[in-house]
């Protein structure tokens, strides 16, 4: 099978991902600030009002708690609603309606209402978007039981894991990072819905595990780079879905390599890095060589100046030297 | 003001449609008092558990508002809703064994006194987060219209409710966007401790709601007549597209916020004059002048509605608990044997 | 309106307090106006990054609302503050320096465009959450009246602002405890590319806001003399113990919502609609026709602001960067030092 | 220093602490709701009314953030405001103002406006109180750069914390448990102030370490006791403050001990347990001779029946387990 290939960016991606969706389910339409006359605050779906109308592609006032609640209200009245949250720095204030509604309905109803709804937002940092505007809060949501948490970071599963989410009979929560809307590439033209259970190996090594997800995948294929100029061999894992965790597929790799760094955007401290090296020294304890390395962010609201955002974040430079020290642990 | 109703009203027979509907009015009340009842002497036991709070002295309010509904509607409801539940028509028994965290609950007893749910009487469940529950309302009235049913979605709240910002972000959107829905505020002057002139700047909530454009009134929330009147003016409108409506019901809670509440708060005499206005009083005075119930009548229903609940303990009491090796069921939809893989 | 109000004024002299009160009002407005044009080109050059939201064309609302505070108040302002920030007087070096991330920034560089702070005048910063500065401001208020200060809180927001259910809680909050705030609500009839009507269903804000009890109005925001009276009639009350009042001030944004904004949600013709009514030619227009500026002033006005935003961007350009060891600064106030033990 | 002992409770430490923090600074009032006219909602400032008056005992209506963001600015202002949200399941609905307003303003001031506010709160599960009511989130909350978090688990800790907190010049959250209100037990009479800097020691032991905090202290002292009677002897550290942490107590008991269980009541995955094992893991790990084990509560919203409820929360039995598997692990 050699499917054609296409030139497109991961905003598109997302955009023929809604696209197909709206157009093939009635019962999706799309709905948040600014996501119609605007066309989305970074324009992932520029063009969807023209084309579907203000009924599916629905601009809300701002009011987070609302929409979202009445998000979930609509899965359960049978629609498959995508509520786009502008970024995760407003989703705090949906918090309680995504904790306590939508993540525990099925539950306390006995199993009698499931909640089918999409939740996207734009996450991350590295757009000098200073201490309001630059958090990293989806391993922090992946702590909910009851919720699914998607991170594309790469077009195929900006443009795959829509239609996947769609499909469950859950609340899903998908997390874009803001600095990948750009990012250009090719994709099949007959591009679809991918796996979202599993986590995959985007570069295979046998020295070094390096685990990852969404914004800091590429850093971390770069830093894969600079060690190979070492002679280190570093296979990178990109986790895809940050709950439920796929623990088979980086704690098998951990297993090969003995050594393992985790590269996440969240604050170090009770970040999604503590329980991934948490379940690395569950369950490989005795096949590391090293101590489980954390390439995290600084735990300070993000500072608005360049210089000091790049120092805070994890960066190809620093997640090679976190390899380097796992490659030669200083015994105790 | 149920004295004036008889005096106007004609004395029909205890056959007429009236009679009978009235006397399913009296049933209803009866019922969630004598439901609620049972459950404060089974607190009392530690058979019952959790915060359970009463709804006695508002029978009317949900029993006046169900009446107004068909059975496609949907009903979102609060902490304090075994009144709506009751009123929603879902069984004794299916709500007496969720109050016992008993598998044959309404909510599979995993939700207890605050959480009764049942899918088949639309009855999206009780929610013990203030407020939480009006943007879901909301937000099945927004399916209803984009699938264009005719369903009315009503949501009941407390006058506290309506200090929390969901409350604002929910009529706003309602309005804005027309839904169907029906919103129902039980004003019975106090959350938890706090009285409505410390919660609210401006305690008028009907006019309150008036200024986001919607319509909305103020009813008298201790008359059932008045309360399915209005609703069904209210319901109709909505069926017929004039988007959301708005009902503050004046009402009492006759005992504790819940059962933990000392309830040192509130005067005796406060208490004892909105007591004389109990709706089941005053709904039974009402009957009897109007020559539509008599002493064997009420004792029969009352005796009724005792045996019902009294079966429903027993069958409570007696139903098994679920296995321990479920516990970790209804977290997702799917996957809900692989417990570990979370 | 300024014509109007120009041909009924007598000829002062261009040295009364009048004349030059009102040149006062001009030069802020001019300022304020150049060192957004200077903010614009800067960010094309990639200068200054990060979100940027520009008040071209609402400068009449920061400066009318500000010449009716003294010293002492306090002022809790939005993500679009550079107006609100040089009305109350933040040195222009201090802010250009800022939105370089520079340390002789007035947040020490840290905050950039959306975060403006300075203690000793009261400025309590630009936030860039939407409506979440309003809980701040009737906290503010409160701790002044608990301490029997005489001071006036003002807060800021937009109209898309008031849609937030902090706007709800704080307005009821804040006419409930009778706090001495002055909410003042920029209508420039957008939040973003979402027009009122899609963001209200009550789109006269004013008369929202009185449905909370509170005293309130909508004034002509481009008309900077009508936002100063009204601002110093709400500060005189709000001083004079009558708790929160409440302005719409109904105005315009002549750019894009940010830098980022093609501002396709909006018809060309609205904008250059707006644009005749320029808050500045009008004030420039009824000084000129009232004797008080004339084209030498403005000139000279013009030139004095143009080269206060040359130097501070000069000054910005050249000032230090902060040293990347001292990242973890100001996370906590007394653990500076210890950034490990977090 | 002899020390006359009084029989208290946890609830009356507690309002033992607030009465004479509103006695001796005028600063201070409390806020929140029901803490006036109902006495608090589990009776802790139960007659405090009637003692300070209504401007210092402050009933709110239901209005979460809007309290909560007053008490920022009412700390801003130079008052010292000491707000309680009823239960930590409700401070969802604060969480922006936490997170974006209390725990950033010194930072994004550039230092000049620090919040020295004391936020209150009751968690936990236990009391059959469902998936809406039985949330245990401090640990998450520890996520928060900015941030004090504090989890008084003894009477001393409930009388002390308080003022100390209250001298903090950052924002401070404290968390107490709801099933210890009514734990009875002495404290000197002049109990006060106590650090809220260090974990410490609750029970010394030689062979493995067992961590925790809060409202499972108890249960974990038990354990102990359990483990005692098969002749182990474990350590039981009580942490105290959740942010900062205090690794040097936590990791120095495990060089000693080479064996560690977390006890947590959070939710497994993402709980406050992943970063205490990570901690150990980065510090100790050629300590180690078995896995950090973690105790925490299962990934489900609570259900309300008590045996599922009890089945779900760390008890003695399980955190004794989880010892003995550490004492005899199985090598892979
Ligand atoms: C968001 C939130 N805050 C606080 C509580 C605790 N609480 C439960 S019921 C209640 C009072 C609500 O009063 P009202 O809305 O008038 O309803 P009522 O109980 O009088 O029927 C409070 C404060 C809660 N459950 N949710
Ligand atoms: C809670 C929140 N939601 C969304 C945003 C993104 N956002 C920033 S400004 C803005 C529009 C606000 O409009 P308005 O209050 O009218 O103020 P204006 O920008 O017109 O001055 C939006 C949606 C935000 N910053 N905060
Ligand atoms: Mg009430
Ligand atoms: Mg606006």
């Amino acid at each position: 099978m050699t499917a054609t290939l296409v030139e497109t960016t991961y905003r598109e991606a997302l955009r023929a991902a809604l696209r197909e969706a709206l157009s093939e389910d009635e019962r999706v339409f799309l709905m948040g600030e600014d996501v119609g006359s605007y066309g989305g605050c970074f324009a992932v779906s520029l063009g969807l009002l023209e084309e579907f109308g203000p009924e599916r592609i629905r601009d809300t006032p701002l009011s987070e708690s609302a929409f979202v609640g009445a998000g979930i209200g609509a899965a359960l009245g049978g629609m498959r609603p995508i509520v786009e949250i502008m970024t995760v720095n407003f989703s705090l204030l949906a918090l309680d309606q995504i904790m306590n509604n939508a993540a525990s309905l099925l539950h306390m109803s006995g199993g009698q209402f499931n909640v089918p709804l999409v939740i996207r937002m734009t996450t991350g940092a590295g757009r000098q978007l200073a201490a309001q505007h630059s958090h990293s809060l989806e391993g922090w949501y992946a702590h909910i039981p009851g919720l699914r948490i998607l991170a594309p970071a790469t077009l195929e599963d900006a443009r795959g894991m829509l239609p996947t989410a769609l499909r469950d009979p859950d609340p899903v929560l998908i997390f874009e990072h803001g600095s990948l809307y750009n990012m250009k590439g090719t994709l099949a033209a007959d591009a679809g819905a991918v796996d979202i259970d599993r986590a995959v190996v985007r570069r295979p090594g046998d020295d070094v595990t390096l685990i990852t997800y969404g914004g800091t995948l590429g850093k971390t294929l770069e830093a894969a780079d600079l060690l190979a100029a070492d002679g280190i061999s570093a296979e990178v894992v990109d986790l895809r879905t940050l709950r439920p965790l796929d623990d088979e597929t980086f704690v098998g790799s951990v297993r090969r390599t003995h050594r393992a760094v985790v590269v996440d955007e969240g604050w170090r401290s009770g970040s999604l890095s503590a329980e991934i090296s948490a379940r690395i020294m569950e369950q490989a304890l005795y096949d590391l060589e090293a101590p489980v390395e954390r390439v995290c962010t600084a735990e300070v609201p993000m500072p608005y100046p360049k210089h000091l955002e790049d120092a805070a974040l994890p960066q190809p430079d620093t997640i090679a030297a976190a390899a380097r020290r796992a490659m030669r642990p200083v015994a105790v | 003001m149920n004295a004036r109703r008889a005096a106007v009203a004609a004395e029909p027979e205890q056959s007429t449609p009236e009679a009978a509907h009235r006397r399913e009015l009296l049933r209803t009340m009866l019922l969630i008092r004598r439901f609620e009842e049972a459950c404060a002497e089974l607190y009392s036991a530690a058979r019952i558990r959790g915060f359970v709070h009463l709804y006695v002295g508002e029978e009317a309010v949900a029993t006046g508002v169900m009446a107004a509904l068909g059975p496609d509607d949907a009903v979102v409801s609060t902490y304090r809703e075994h009144g709506h539940a009751l009123a929603r028509g879902l069984p004794v028994d299916s709500l007496m064994a969720e109050m016992f965290g008993k598998q044959s609950g309404c909510s599979g007893g995993r939700g207890g006194s605050m959480h009764l749910f049942d899918s088949s009487r639309h009855f999206v469940g009780g929610n013990a987060v203030v407020a939480a529950g009006i943007p879901l309302a909301i937000g099945l009235a927004l399916a209803d219209k984009l699938q264009h049913r005719d369903r009315v979605t009503v949501c009941f709240f407390g006058e506290g409710a309506a200090a929390e910002g969901e409350f604002h972000e929910a009529l706003n959107l309602a309005t804005l966007w027309r839904l169907p829905v029906l919103f129902c505020c039980e004003n019975n002057l106090y959350a938890m401790g706090t009285a409505i002139a410390k919660e609210h700047a401006q305690t008028d909530l009907a006019l309150r709601a008036e200024s986001y454009g919607l319509a909305a009134w103020p009813v008298d929330g201790m008359d059932v007549f008045a309360v399915e009147s209005a609703a069904r003016r209210a319901v109709e409108a909505i069926r017929g597209g004039a988007g959301p409506h708005f009902l503050e019901l004046r009402t009492f809670r006759f005992r504790a916020h819940s059962m933990y509440d000392p309830d040192r708060y509130r005067e005796k005499v406060e208490i004892e004059h909105w007591k004389e206005h109990d709706p089941i009083d005053a709904l039974v005075a009402t009957m009897r002048a109007a020559g539509q119930l008599d002493d064997a009548d009420l004792e029969a229903t009352r005796d009724e509605v005792a045996g019902l609940v009294a079966a429903a303990v027993d069958a409570a009491e007696a139903a098994p608990i679920e296995p321990v090796e479920s516990l970790t069921r209804f977290v997702t939809s799917d996957r809900e044997a692989e417990g570990s893989r979370t």
